[in-house]
């Protein structure tokens, strides 16, 4: 039984607003910009098995945007790592989903993250180690366009091109938006209402200057990202790989959209009922959708 | 002098409000900034001076040394950064740039410690007394209530060098310090008693107060060194309050190893040998948590500090 | 047991040529280096291990979070730089990737200490003890002599988790140890006596044993523990020692915050309130100057040492 | 009177030489290989004072590749800052001409340097600094090529170009070499016999997609080096600038050149005599050119 991924994603979503809104801590912005990105992967991409975590030859995945664990949290429950219900433990003292991925507490995790610009390298580590071990893994590993600023993703870059890591696939959630950032002109602001920047408007030439493959995506479209995560998997040219997602930070819920202070706050009741009316109603229409055309199918697995 | 207990003042927002006026009155100051601005509250000298608010990005490296290149043109700047990143992420350029070079720069550390929103592992801060008080050059300083930060922050305007603040995400401290002004190295003596002394220093101090309470019920003599300046250490109060009790205790937000239990156990191992029992963060990491859980879990509340203190004298 | 001294060996040829050995008897072995393999011997395994060999180039911050990922894999990493950047350059990586998830990374320190053959303060490496004591999973090794280099490095390649081993370029120290085999955590007597204890680590426990020779003379009876191992620290050999004697001296290449000293400091503070004099470099930058010139500046040559002691216990 | 850079430059080069050699201990392949530029900006390009090195309106220059220090100290004494004589205290306990460059103890050096990647962002701040104090001096940063690995370089990269910074002028000294690096095959080889190298090959693709306004030049050079050095401080454009310049590490002694070796050796008494020679011979051969066609002069200072 197959189930579309625009509504695997849309209940990650709500799983994400549910969430935040009944724990009343964590980030909301960058998780709901990666939703899209991480269903892909694990609902279609990536070679996993989550009845087998450990399994040796699964593709690895790490979330160097650490801030946004809960959506990987709910995506692996979903997923069938763990129990739904496991995710109101989220961020309580003693629990396996801390705020920031740790896989020292949940196994399925196959790095931990936390501070900024660090897991592109180890997914440069694990990539080697594949090549070494002559195992065909492939590693991914989603970074953010704020978190592109750390000077370490640039180290990291240079050696997997110089190691010629083509089994390594990056993903860059580009959602022109970081903590707090820049301040934008008032021209700026009327585009999309958002009132400050992560003014990253070079990803393209930057990743191609340093020699990686590069795929240019919106990282909201399946059929995109579906098709450059398999270009990006089947091109063995010895390049590294990039896919620049173009994303809209707080996808999903229009107040959220944008806003640089959603990046982390907490919904009260009227903000989580309109949140959550809003996700709905993008399953319905999608129901309806659904009837009348065909969408991209999940992989069974 | 016995401690009077003051209306709470966020420490954050004096931080930002103090800073403000700083950068107001002297075009000389300006503010760096790691992307934190809205958490740490240097977003308010953005929006009160924005000429002299430089968001730096996600880049705590370049920051430092961005700092250090404007303090050697005769620029004072102020870097904020949770306390983590500020530290952890840049040591080889805060000791190469910043202090070899003796650079004008001030530090600011926000969310140090445990208390970090609920943040987890990766954003503790509790190596940093450790980390900046073994740069030869730095001042270290961690105020205990927002009253001390203020002035402190005056004292650090006024001084010429590197100086690192280690301030607290805790919201809930009221000002127990009156003092409108701020010596760097001057301890102060919040009472005065035979039995134990206890050093303290940031966002621990008024947990001690808390604790003392506790402690005279049980019938103890205390007496309550409060350190807001780790480096230079004053050492004359340290052994004054060793000589006049039979225990030292130290606590802390921070690991035991390598901090201010740390600093006073080097200082008096040499100069007056005495018990000195650290309370702060064992070798181990912490993890995601509401204020009071982690506290109680590191042994921290008022209750467990004076448990402890408690079980080790009446043992 | 009373040292007896074999022949000089280069601490840094020896480790080149273990960790080839090594790397050749185990394919998941792998090395890192930092742009320095032909300074601090990891070049030998870019000659005969040729496939075991990655480059990193200087990026150190990388270099530490592709040898966590390379461990995640089940790889065992050895990661080799000058001490003073694989450990101020990464210490925030150091902390999240490495010590965090308690990865079976090797961390090799060259070059640490004040002997970087002539290159000065941005290159001296006095606190990386601090630093990697601070860290929670972290096991911090800093053998004697080259003999010692090698049973520690077998030592740290059938243990399961981070290690730091702290090594010096000085090529002037003879064996000193004669065991074959390396137990984590155990100190080592190398005098019994009853008036000073002696406790040191790394390259200066050959110093102590010159500046033993010319105590005796003074008619000091000496009690020398060498600690190899500084973390897990061995605190029943530290106790031990000063039960034994009227004075605690400790002694290394390091600044006298943070290091060795500072942790008998908090272990006797806290188990056996004694007298403990910290030997090191002082609150201060070093700078260029031959080996023997530093060492005499910060008063770490045998004479120094034993001046120090005389004028402590006679004055 | 005015000299010939070229004679200029050959002179700092033996004393570069000279000192290592009578000190036994040094680097040698990065100070030959960067000191026409230092030449090309002490001696023309830079607004300096060596009677008065405090003066607050003087173009700022930060040697980021700190352990060529050697080649700016005898560049700065044959500018006048100090005695020449100086130069044997080189790396002595209490010199203040330390093996890396300190600012703390000789007041003629803008920034300390030493550990490799932090110059540029010292240089940032500076020319941050100058804008905001609004003084005209110019800023100027060499760094190398293996150095430009560090990821900090990248994080100065962008917020100058955030900042705008067409007063920060890098330049780039692209020898190929760095201290150990990677071995090189055996056709590379045949080429320039070096048997390791540096494997920048896309240092323009990097820094142009980064957004800055490059120039490729050979650093050994003068015409081009000066006419690089005029357009970058006259074109206000916005851009911060770099100067990728081309050089030979161990240049001007045969058996230095492109050899990773010589990155940190002392030279033998025969090496020695060698190396003098043959920057005599340069020195001799130029003079004889020098009367036959007039080339690039010093500017008066
Ligand atoms: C090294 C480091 N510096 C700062 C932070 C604090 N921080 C957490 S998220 C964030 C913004 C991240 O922006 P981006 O990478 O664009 O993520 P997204 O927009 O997807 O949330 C910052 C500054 C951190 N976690 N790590
Ligand atoms: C952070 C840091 N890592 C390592 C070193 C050691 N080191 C000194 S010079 C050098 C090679 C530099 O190569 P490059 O920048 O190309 O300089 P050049 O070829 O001009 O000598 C290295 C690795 C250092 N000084 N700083
Ligand atoms: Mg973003
Ligand atoms: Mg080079």
């Amino acid at each position: 039984m197959s189930k579309q991924l625009i509504t695997i994603a849309t209940e990650i979503r709500k799983g994400i607003v549910e969430t935040v809104y009944r724990k009343q801590q964590g980030h909301l912005g960058g998780p709901l910009s990666v939703t899209d990105i991480l269903t892909a992967l694990y609902f279609h991409e990536m070679k996993v098995d989550p009845k087998n975590p450990g399994w040796e030859e699964r593709d690895r995945f790490i979330l160097s945007k650490g801030h946004s664990g809960i959506a990987q949290y709910v995506t692996l429950a979903k997923k069938g790592y763990f129990p739904e219900e496991e995710l109101l433990t989220f961020d309580d003292l003693g629990t396996r989903l801390q705020a920031h991925p740790d896989m020292t507490k949940l196994p399925c995790l196959d790095f931990s993250t936390g501070s900024l610009g660090q897991g592109l390298s180890a997914g440069v580590g694990m990539a080697i180690a594949a090549k070494r071990l002559d195992k065909n893994f492939y590693t991914y590993v989603v970074i953010g366009d704020g978190e592109s600023q750390e000077g370490q993703i640039w180290e990291a870059v240079n050696i997997a091109q110089k190691y010629n890591l083509d089994n390594l696939i990056g993903i860059l959630d580009l959602n022109g938006l970081q903590q707090f950032g820049w301040t934008v002109s008032d021209e700026e602001q009327s585009e999309d209402k958002r009132v400050r920047r992560a003014p990253e408007q070079r990803a393209l030439e930057k990743w191609q200057g340093f020699g990686w493959q590069t795929f240019e995506v919106d990282g909201h479209n399946f059929n995109q990202l579906l098709s450059a995560l398999q270009s990006a998997r089947t091109d063995k040219n010895g390049l590294p790989k990039m896919i620049i997602a173009h994303t809209v930070k707080g996808k999903g819920v229009s107040f959220m959209e944008n806003q640089y202070e959603w990046h982390s706050k907490s919904p009260t009741n009227k903000e989580y009922e309109q949140a959550m009316d809003e996700l709905n109603s993008i399953l319905l229409s999608f129901k309806s959708k659904q009837r009348q055309n065909t969408s991209i199918e999940v992989k069974p697995s | 002098m016995t401690t009077t207990i003051g209306k709470v003042e966020s420490m954050r927002s004096v931080f930002g409000k103090k800073l403000a006026e700083i950068t107001q009155s002297d075009s000389m100051v300006v503010t760096l900034d790691g992307d934190l601005g809205n958490s740490t509250r240097l977003a308010t000298i953005e929006k009160e001076v924005p000429e002299a608010f430089y968001q730096m990005g996600i880049a705590e490296q370049n920051m430092i040394c961005v700092a250090a290149g404007m303090a050697s043109v005769g620029l004072q700047p102020w870097v904020c950064s949770f306390a983590t990143f500020l530290t952890k992420r840049t040591y080889d350029q805060l000791v190469v740039s910043i202090d070899q070079t003796m650079a004008n720069v001030k530090l600011c550390g926000a969310y140090s410690g445990l208390l970090t929103s609920n943040t987890g592992k990766t954003h503790h801060s509790l190596d940093d007394i450790g980390l900046m008080t073994m740069l030869p050059n730095m001042t270290v300083i961690a105020p205990g209530d927002a009253n001390e930060t203020r002035a402190a922050m005056e004292a650090m305007y006024n001084y010429n060098g590197p100086v690192y603040i280690r301030l607290t995400r805790a919201e809930d401290i009221p000002n127990f310090t009156t003092d409108q002004s701020f010596t760097i190295g001057q301890g102060k003596v919040l009472e005065e008693g035979t039995d134990v002394a206890i050093i303290t220093t940031g966002s621990m101090t008024y947990q001690v107060i808390k604790a003392v309470k506790i402690l005279k019920n049980k019938g103890l003599s205390l007496y309550v060194l409060h350190l807001p300046t780790l480096k230079p250490i004053d050492s004359e109060a340290i052994i004054k309050a060793a000589k006049q009790t039979n225990y030292v205790f130290t606590v802390e937000e921070h690991y035991i190893r390598g901090g201010l239990g740390s600093i006073v156990a080097e200082l008096l191992s040499e100069e007056y040998p005495t018990t000195v029992i650290r309370i702060g963060v064992q070798n181990e990491y912490s993890e995601c948590g509401k204020n009071e859980s982690l506290l109680d879990k590191h042994g921290l509340t008022p209750e467990k500090i004076s448990g402890r203190i408690i079980s080790k004298v009446y043992n």
